[in-house]
């Protein structure tokens, strides 16, 4: 395996490198997920001519902490009825699905925690597992509520995997590679190289240039779905369903969805970044490029699109479920075909 | 768009099992306490049972225990998201059982007070129907502009919600200097954030792929229904009291009756049914404006207050025309200062009982939304 | 509760340490309220006023969760009549440990105007919930709203978790005694 | 129509079942008719295209003492005029006969008639209480009711 972890050339290969290594991406996740939380808090507040929590430490920016010492000390509710082995793992495969994915990513041309070869198909691989927690937590809870939430998940997630898998397909087939931190590499030099833009080339590339932008925006709306948020967070819309498949759960182990979710919204941002929007690379050439930087920009575009996803989750209404299906079978599908053809045919041309 | 797209109901012959699911009593949508007890087949609704009385408050025993001054505090709880509406019909089916003439001034400010309240309860209505469509923006745009109005009738009445403000034979209080310029800033308000709503939410076309041809009410079904308001006018029949039998001074003034026109969908879905209520925001203002111009600067609100109410013996049916639809009081006096009977006919007991006949066949989601496009109130519906 | 438990035990009698552990527990749980919004009548739109951008509730750290199983505290908003009291205690009884309740205007403190002659109002939400917190008016004022959910927060930082914890086991402790004595 | 026309139309339709017609200044002018033919005199007063009352505005039940009233306010939408129907039935046996089928809006109405005063409506479909619970005892709207005491273990007076 070609190394591209410098905490392995710091410390050398023994137990405790792959310690730092695992525990680094956990460390973000949480405290992305504390930031996260607020800034959902807080840009929702805004756009509702509201201050959101204000109370909690300086301009309530202490306000994710006190949850999370709350959901500490909640009771923790097993139901009943519940089928008590799936009922308590579930949340733990949920979030298992969502940071097992950060094994791929990557933060810098000099940290990616596994430069697998094979990293785009692992990232679709193990997306799956989360799936798979969903519908055990909301069977296993032995709520009708949790039920249909499962189901509207299950059912959304399968259909809008495959235009997701489309988009990536594309870039796939432009890189010949399925490893990140290669085609992360293959985008440096400003972002006309990044493959929104058609990726590295010259002017022939011009005409290609409307079908990755249109993929970029596919994958976007394929992400949201995925990560359940408006207009697609059907399975959880508090409207029909009080809160979906988590219905009946309290205390940590709701906090694990919870956690869970926001992790799930960076692994797609992440993986939109990496692929469509340059990973690591400065949009601007050489100019503040480098390893450290790399950390910077890539985290700044990716909660970017994170952000995006906020926006639109305060603006938008949510679709019905049958509609939902609609929109990915019977338009980003289509759409997604369209453009992985167009590109396929310019990648044979050069 | 222009057909009536409903679930093909063939391929429940799949033999799936029939789930019954509970919506509410305690639900984050059934805007308040109803139970609606759902039969679903996968996600379309083959069967709905309305639950009700989760807020029964004996109304019409306490109407037989109170005199006739105390009952007003109560009216203002059936409805309590438009009192000042409910308390007209109720005052005026005394005044007519006592022969009363109110001052001009008092009919111009009642119809004032009563459209600020429809406006009120219109925001909030359409609010929660876009909430219930997932959009909760829009929700906190339209309560910004109702704290406005709520300010009005709180410098007028005293209280922000029920207010106590009508009186048989006038107000209880004379209005209050600079409720014009008041009145006048809120109009402006209001037109400024529907024009916005259009687009954030009325025309938005997830929005529109919702509540477009979802929940057809007919107008045959509506009128056997007894349904009224922007229910009945969602679906193209233009019956609005105000004008077909004109009650205090609205014959004097230039308004129009919006219906349902199926721009969007079909006449009588939730869209249209909707959509009514934005409209009549506007024709709100409209007559808020003309009453404001025609109002006279003198005269006593007070001067008629009877000081003590004893009806004569007989029966009256009053029905005004509420923000919901038609309200009507059904008082038999027995000549005491007690009605010996009153009933009250809640507009929205009577437009929801339309929801089993117009939800079969939809799916669950959609069930929800029309649900919130009747715009109920439980304290009307349970009384 | 784990934690705890690890916590309670080597320092036995409390301490500055436990005190400041206590505090910043304290803090959590008053600064992050979940609430169960129970909507009955006319409080229940008073309250949604409450919520929307003029007052904003969400300044306090609140959050409307719709499943009592994620709430911190349960809001009585409105007339509780007997078709929904049982509902009101099994959802009470749902919600996860620790658990407050507000009781929000005249009609859930008492009966309110129905006082008298409601033959289908309960008087009063206590009568079958223990209530933390009663917030008077009919509806209350946006206002009254803000200082019942300061005065709820505040018994959450009076509150004393280990001492009570001890209470709790010492009760447990004399119950298994005398179960085992009869 | 006037209230005195529909009384003469009705009255030449269904002769001795058309009781009265009361006319006074203090109140809405109402045909009092006999309870057993009340559906046949209902589905007249719909579907005869000079009444086409179409609209039932409200259905009210009353305790009168001895007897127990049924009073109809009805509306017609196209010819824009207002009649009240009332019968009275004994309160040993307050059988009336559902115009559910004519108005589907007399369902609910019905329902809640029986349920705060116990009127029986002979052919509802489904003739539960609709707002009190459905093991509740007794009718609160009648004059001799008795607020009990305790409803489920819980305490009913203040």
């Amino acid at each position: 395996m070609e190394s591209t972890n410098f905490l392995w050339d710091l410390f050398g290969r023994n137990v405790w490198t792959v310690l730092a290594v695992i525990s680094l991406p956990l460390l973000f996740v949480l405290v992305y997920a504390l930031i996260a939380i607020l800034a959902e808090l807080k840009i929702s507040a805004w756009i509702q001519e509201r201050l959101g929590p204000m109370r909690t430490g300086p301009w309530g920016i202490l306000q994710p902490v006190a949850e999370v010492i709350k959901l500490l000390q909640k009771e923790d509710i097993t139901p009943d009825q519940s089928s008590k082995l799936l009922y308590n793992l579930a949340p733990f495969i949920i979030f298992t699905g969502a940071y097992a994915a950060f094994a791929v990513i990557p933060f810098s041309s000099a940290f990616v925690p596994a430069g697998i070869d094979v990293g785009l198909f692992y990232v679709f691989a193990i997306g799956s597992i989360s799936a798979m927690g969903i519908v055990m937590g909301g069977w296993a809870s032995n709520n009708k509520y949790s039920l249909m939430g499962a189901m509207r998940s299950i059912s959304q997630l399968i259909s809008y995997e495959i235009p997701a898998a489309m988009a990536i397909l594309s870039v796939v087939v432009l890189t010949s590679s399925m490893n990140m931190q290669e085609i992360s590499s293959m985008q440096s030099g400003g972002f006309w190289n990044w493959f929104i833009f058609g990726g590295p080339g010259g002017w022939s590339k011009l005409w290609v240039i409307p079908f990755t932008i249109g993929l970029t925006i596919i994958y976007f709306i394929a992400s949201l779905a995925e990560t359940n948020r408006v207009p697609f967070d059907i399975p959880e819309g508090e409207s029909e369903l009080v809160a979906g498949f988590h219905t009946e759960y309290s205390g940590m182990k709701f906090a694990m969805f919870f956690f869970a979710e926001y992790a799930n919204m960076f692994v797609v941002s992440a993986i939109l970044t990496t692929i469509f929007l340059g990973g690591w690379n400065s949009p601007f050439g050489d100019f503040l490029q480098g390893p450290w930087w790399g950390v910077f920009w890539f985290i700044l575009k990716s909660f970017f699109i994170v952000l995006l996803q906020i926006w639109i989750r305060w603006t938008l209404p949510r679709f019905r479920v049958d509609q939902l299906m609609h929109v990915g079978w019977k338009v980003l599908l289509p759409l997604s075909f369209v453009c992985f053809v167009a590109i396929s045919l310019f990648a044979m041309l050069n | 768009m222009g057909e009536i797209k409903r679930m093909d109901l063939e391929y429940s012959q799949l033999d799936s099992d029939r789930m019954r699911i509970n919506v509410g009593p305690q639900h984050p949508s059934t805007h308040g306490v109803l139970r609606l007890e759902v039969e679903v087949d996968g996600e379309i609704v083959t069967e709905v049972v309305p639950h009700l009385g989760y807020l029964h408050r004996s109304f019409e025993k306490h109407c037989e225990k109170l005199n006739y001054q105390q009952i007003i505090p109560f009216i203002d709880r059936m409805d309590y998201i438009s009192a000042m509406n409910n308390e007209w019909p109720y005052v005026m089916a005394l005044e007519k059982m006592l022969d009363i003439k109110v001052p001009e001034k008092v009919e111009y400010i009642r119809v004032i007070v009563a459209e600020l309240n429809r406006i009120a309860n219109h925001q909030i209505a359409v609010a929660t129907f876009g909430m219930d469509a997932g959009a909760f923006t829009p929700f906190l745009y339209y309560f910004r502009d109702r704290e406005a109005i709520i300010s009005i009738l709180e410098r007028l009445s005293g209280a922000r919600l029920l207010y106590n403000y009508f009186r048989v034979g006038g107000m209880a209080a004379d209005i209050y200097p600079g409720f014009k310029d008041d009145c006048l800033n809120v109009v402006k308000q209001v037109r400024k954030t529907n024009a916005e709503i259009m687009k954030l939410l009325i025309h938005n076309s997830i929005f529109i792929k919702r509540s477009a041809n979802v929940g057809i009410l007919t107008p045959e079904v509506a009128i056997n229904y007894a349904c009224s308001g922007p229910v009945l006018r969602g679906s193209g029949v233009a019956h609005d009291l105000r004008r077909d039998e004109p009650y205090s001074v609205y014959d004097r003034f230039d308004f129009e009756i919006p219906v349902g026109k199926g721009d969007v969908g079909v006449v009588g879905d939730c869209w249209n049914r909707n959509i009514v209520r934005v409209h009549e925001m506007e024709q709100s203002c409209r007559i808020i404006e003309q009453a404001l111009a025609q109002m006279p600067e003198t005269g006593d609100v007070k001067a008629m207050i009877p000081k003590r109410i004893k009806l004569p013996k007989g029966e009256v049916y009053m029905r005004t025309e509420n923000p919901k639809g038609d309200l009507g009081f059904y008082i038999v006096s027995n000549g005491t200062d007690k009605p010996e009977r009153m009933k009250a006919r809640g507009t929205s007991f009577v437009n929801l009982s339309v929801i089993p006949e117009i939800s079969k066949g939809y799916m669950f989601a959609d069930l929800i939304l029309i649900l919130g496009s009747i715009d109920i109130v439980l304290g009307e519906v349970d009384r | 509760m784990g934690l705890l438990n690890r916590l309670d035990d080597p320092y036995e009698g409390g301490g500055i340490v436990l005190g400041k552990v206590e505090e910043l527990l304290n803090w959590g749980r008053s600064k992050s309220d979940w609430y169960l919004h129970f909507g009955l009548a006319c409080c229940a739109i008073e309250f949604m006023a409450m919520n929307a951008s003029h007052f904003d509730f969400m300044r306090f750290g609140t959050i409307p969760r719709t499943s009592p199983r994620q709430a911190d505290f349960i809001m009585v908003t409105g007339t509780v009549t007997f078709k929904m009291a049982e509902r009101i205690k099994i959802l009470y009884e749902q919600m996860a440990e620790p658990k407050y309740v507000i009781s929000v205007g005249s009609c859930s403190n008492s009966g309110g105007p129905y006082w008298e002659h409601g033959y289908h109002v309960l008087k009063g939400v206590d009568r079958i919930i223990p209530v933390d917190v009663y917030i008077p008016g009919c509806p209350p004022r946006p206002e009254a709203f803000e200082e019942g959910m300061m005065q709820l927060q505040k018994k959450i930082n009076q509150q004393a978790i280990f001492n009570k914890r001890k209470r709790i086991e010492l009760e447990d402790s004399t119950k298994d005694e005398s179960n085992k004595e009869s | 129509m006037t209230a005195a026309e529909i009384f003469e139309k009705l009255g030449s339709e269904f002769g001795s079942a058309i009781l009265s017609l009361t006319e006074e200044p203090a109140t809405d002018s109402f045909i009092t008719v006999d309870p057993a033919q009340l559906f046949d005199i209902c589905h007249t007063l719909r579907d005869e295209e000079s009444l086409l009352f179409d609209y039932m505005m409200s259905l009210s039940a009353l305790d009168l003492g001895e007897n127990l009233g049924v009073v109809y306010h009805l509306y017609s939408m196209t010819h824009r005029h207002k009649i009240v129907i009332k019968v009275s039935v004994s309160k040993e046996n307050p059988v009336v006969p559902s115009v559910e089928r004519i108005w589907r809006t007399a369902d609910w109405h019905e329902r809640e008639a029986y349920d705060l005063l116990g009127v029986k409506f002979d052919g509802h479909h489904n003739l539960i209480r609709i707002l009190l619970p459905y093991d509740w005892e007794g009718y609160p709207l009648r004059k001799d009711y008795v607020t009990p005491d305790t409803y489920h273990d819980m305490k009913v007076p203040y």
